[in-house]
């Protein structure tokens, strides 16, 4: 009963922004924190939900699922929603003071609550061709979000991500179109259950590797990674921290892995394709963060390297790597978004992101510090933080299933972080502070607050594993475990 | 702008007179009938937003403004769009999102019939207009700041 | 046997739009390829689709004319041209030959399964009143999607607003 | 089998454009040629030969139509290609007024 509203919550909070926003003043915050914290509320409900029945199906406008469309809620949609809800209360209860920096806030709110409501609908569809179409209103929300400062590099990053976003997006929609065809259907389980009466032939890896260019790009491998250095920079603070936070990780690895795991049931084939392109984004993205200046910039390259760690798991394909890849993708999500936010503050207060021309600040910004601080060890995985075990977890999965050389690279990667990450904090809060600086102050106190909880979260994290909480991550698993079986979860669940 | 006279010539503004409420008119029937007929909202709201936009390209952008201006343009969007989620979220009144309403759904082949599905045109087309005539509109005045410089 | 010399001429037409040095020409030819796109619905009996395809194709050609009345000077072609070119090409090559070999799974052209769609067919009228099957789908048995549909063209509409703005950000002074 | 490749070729054409030209409004142009390529090729695996329009008419029965589904699902494609060619094309415009030139080959502020 409550599924439909992780959809119509974001979109009726736009459109009402967007009609009363301009005129009346603080509405816009009111109403975007409003809808976050109760979207948040919901998505939290919903796991005892899933603990209590297993999966969910709701038939939107009634029609029975080979007919209309119907809406899922399983262990991986409720773990998604969680994820992507709880990172963008925080960012949004951020956005409150950041925002002010630019003019026609309303407007900012108004995309992103569009491009929320795109993330929820993608994670909660049963239907393929539904989830291009939300899959199309985050991107294009994402597309405008990105060029929001309307400066030069902004306008120019923003055409880039446009232009191959929608060339992933058409090689997606041809894949439907193929797949269409071949099963005359578009329920994903309906999809499921047909093609597993077909013979196999070459329809299915023709599609599956239409699919994979498409997330791939949207995720941001690295044979299409060329965007993503330039989009999430570019991006006022907030927003970088959704896109790297969450948004790489709902178009991309969330589609992937349903599409992969519960409709194609894709051959080990291509699951070992999967762990190529990881490990080359994981090595690549690395090397690559080491050389920059910009903080962004940097930030940006390492949230590629991590990606690949995830697609590297989940090309595994084993439980443990299964809880791995999850596990990683979550904490990813917090840490990330806490060291965007992060260096939103150190703009906000600085103006600059220049690494060479920071220095000193831990003594003027010590909130941001010491945030910062928690965000790089846990990314850089320093052990009681959750970074930690989640690595720890792929690593160990990696060598079980006897990639040693694999695991090895890993390991290195995990150091390489480790170097960039430092490098990052000795330029900007340790050592002596520029003359012009000495009297800067602390960023205000919502921001705080946010970067806060995301310390907070980082911290706790590890406790994922812990066996009190690990239900919520276990169910996540267990339905990428359940892999065909999908379909007959969700049809035992209309009869 | 190098004519001191707004607009294309008297030729173009005479037919642009007579045709465009024809074309205003042809999209609101594309629209009602969108249930019997081939079209709908999507369609119709595109035939209403070229008919200003065709005002616009003849008279200049002024007289087209005032007919409706961009804020107007913007906020009846903003309607359509919300009109459309309540059309869908008055289902719940009969148990699903989206449901269709009405029992009696009408006779076929008759304007009145189908239920939701009229109203959901009308919602769209409404959004659709608005929404293209603010793309338009925008990027016509943009190109007017541009000379301003 | 009309239709393929319809694909032939958008084929046509589209090489036309992407080799012409003239941005206005090749708006125009481009123009060309949505036309005949619109008769091939037509011929493809999908009266709807010819009439929204028109329409949207007059529109994106306004939209596309007002961006190129600024006139641009042609482009150099850089050292690596050849190389970069062939190798698109090689790459393209390869996409269409695995193409062709998974058309061979899928039904001939013509005789679709229609699974799900035969249903639409025999109880559209029936349940939704709605004599145009394809309005019924779109309202009603698929609505959902069409809210996701307004919403893409309202999020169009807000991030185009959005970008024209004059000023993005409020200037610091300090800086 | 010859429509479906046509189908393809203009696909490839369009993805040719993409990634080779150099002006922006090429690229735009090129999106377009694949968006239009993807939506015939949805409507042909949905035609029938020799099918009827999925219009129900007063006094007869229609036997034969063709498959409705895919001629919806290209409706929400359509007007997806037009969302998206207006916002490049507002992307385009604020980019010709900061750099003066639509050659993505000079507009290179940003690294890699």
């Amino acid at each position: 009963m409550m599924l439909p509203f992780f959809v119509i919550i974001p979109l009726g909070t736009a459109f009402l922004i967007s009609l009363f926003g301009k005129k009346i003043k603080n509405l816009s915050d009111i109403l975007a924190n409003l809808g976050t914290l109760s979207l948040l509320i919901f998505s939290l409900y919903s796991i005892s939900q899933v603990a209590t029945q297993k999966i969910l199906v709701y038939k939107v406008g009634g029609w029975i699922p080979p007919i209309g469309i119907c809406m899922v809620l399983d262990g991986l949609t409720s773990f998604m929603l969680v994820t992507v809800n709880l990172v963008s209360f925080l960012v949004t209860l951020y956005s409150i003071n950041y925002m002010e920096r630019y003019t026609d806030k309303y407007r900012f709110y108004t995309l992103f609550m569009l491009m929320l409501a795109g993330m929820n609908g993608i994670i909660i569809t049963g239907d393929l061709f539904n989830l291009f179409v939300f899959l199309e209103i985050a991107s294009i929300a994402s597309y405008a979000l990105v060029a929001f400062g309307t400066e030069a590099e902004e306008l120019e990053a923003s055409f880039k991500y446009a232009v191959m976003g929608s060339v992933a997006s058409s090689f997606i929609l041809l894949g439907i179109a193929l797949l269409y065809s071949y099963t005359s259907t578009l329920n994903m389980a309906d999809i499921s259950q047909v093609l597993s009466g077909k013979p196999p032939g070459q329809m299915v890896n023709f599609v599956a590797v239409l699919f994979l260019a498409g997330f791939g790009l949207k995720a941001a491998l690295v044979p299409f990674h060329a965007w993503l250095p330039d989009a999430h920079p570019s991006a006022p603070a907030p927003i970088s921290a959704m896109l790297s936070g969450v948004f790489i990780k709902t178009l991309g690895v969330y589609a992937l892995c349903r599409v992969f795991f519960n409709i194609l049931t894709v051959s080990s084939r291509l699951l070992f394709v999967l762990i190529v392109f990881g490990m080359i984004s994981m090595v690549v993205g690395a090397f690559l963060a080491i050389a920059q200046t910009d903080i962004k910039r940097m930030f940006a390259y390492s949230s590629i390297s991590q990606i690949g760690y995830i697609i590297f798991a989940l090309g595994i394909g084993t439980p443990l790597a299964f809880f791995g890849a999850l596990f990683h993708l979550f904490n990813h999500a917090v840490f990330k978004s806490l060291l965007f936010l992060n260096s939103g503050a150190i703009e906000y207060s600085t103006n600059t992101r220049n690494l060479n021309r920071l220095g000193g600040l831990s003594r003027s910004l010590p909130v941001t510090g010491y945030t910062s601080l928690l965000g790089s060890m846990a990314i850089s995985g320093i052990p009681p933080l959750g970074g930690f075990w989640s690595k720890l977890i792929i690593i160990i999965a990696a060598i079980q299933a006897g990639y040693f050389v694999s695991a090895l690279v890993a390991i290195l990667i995990s150091i390489l972080t480790l170097a960039y990450y430092l490098k990052f904090l000795k330029f900007t809060f340790f050592g002596k502070i520029n003359e012009a600086r000495q009297n800067i102050r602390e960023v205000p106190g919502l921001m705080k607050l946010s970067m806060i909880f995301l310390g907070i979260i980082c911290v706790i994290s590890g406790l994922l594993i812990v066996p009190l909480f690990k239900p919520f991550l276990q169910s996540a698993v267990n339905v990428l475990l359940l892999g065909n079986g999908y379909k007959d979860a969700v049809f035992g669940m209309l009869r | 702008m190098k004519n001191p006279e707004k607009g294309m010539t008297l030729i173009v503004k005479t037919i642009t007179r007579l045709t465009v409420g024809l074309i205003l008119l042809y999209g609101i029937y594309i629209v009602l009938h969108g249930h019997l007929s081939p079209g709908g909202g999507f369609a119709g709201g595109v035939i209403i937003a070229l008919s200003f936009i065709h005002l616009m390209l003849a008279f200049g952008k002024e007289v087209a403004l005032k007919k409706l201006s961009q804020v107007q343009a913007s906020i009846l969007e903003s309607l359509g769009a919300l009109m459309f989620l309540s059309i869908a979220l008055l289902g719940f009144l009969g148990g699903y999102f989206f449901f269709n309403l009405f029992l009696h759904k009408g006779k076929p082949f008759t304007l009145f019939s189908a239920g939701i599905i009229p109203l959901c045109n009308i919602a769209i087309s409404l959004k659709v207009g608005a929404g293209l005539f603010a793309i338009f509109a925008v990027l016509v005045l943009f190109k007017g700041l541009d000379e301003e410089k | 046997m009309e239709l393929q010399l319809l694909l032939l001429f958008m084929v046509f037409a589209a090489i036309v739009a992407v080799q012409i040095e003239d941005l206005l020409s090749s708006v125009i030819a481009v123009g060309a390829v949505g036309l005949g796109l619109s008769m091939a619905f037509l011929i493809l009996k999908a009266p709807d689709l010819a009439i929204t395809q028109l329409v949207v194709e007059i529109l994106c050609l306004i939209i596309l004319i007002r961006a190129t009345i600024n006139k641009d000077i042609p482009l150099i072609r850089d050292g690596r041209w050849l190389f970069n070119t062939i190798s698109t090409l090689l790459f393209i090559g390869l996409f269409l030959i695995c193409a062709y070999f998974a058309f061979k799974d899928l039904p001939k052209f013509g005789q679709p399964i229609m699974r799900v769609a035969q249903e639409y067919i025999d109880k559209g009228l029936g349940k939704t009143g709605a004599t145009n099957i394809v309005a019924s789908i779109i309202l009603d048995f698929r609505g959902y999607d069409t809210l996701g549909e307004a919403t893409i063209l309202f999020t169009a509409v807000m991030g185009v607003l959005a970008i024209v703005r004059r000023i993005g950000r409020i200037k610091n002074e300090k800086s | 089998m010859s429509e479906y490749i046509l189908c393809f070729v203009l696909f490839c054409i369009g993805l040719y454009c993409v990634l080779r030209k150099r002006n922006i409004i090429k690229i735009i142009i090129g999106l377009g040629i694949i968006e239009y390529a993807v939506n015939l090729f949805f409507v042909l695996i949905g035609y029938r030969a020799h099918g009827r329009a999925p219009i129900l008419a007063k006094d007869q029965n229609i036997l034969n139509m063709v498959d409705p589904l895919p001629q919806a699902l290209v409706l929400t494609s359509i007007v997806i290609g037009l969302a998206v060619t207006a916002l490049l094309v507002a992307i385009a415009i604020r980019i010709y007024e900061k750099y003066g030139t639509f050659d993505i080959t000079k507009i290179r502020r940003l690294r890699g």
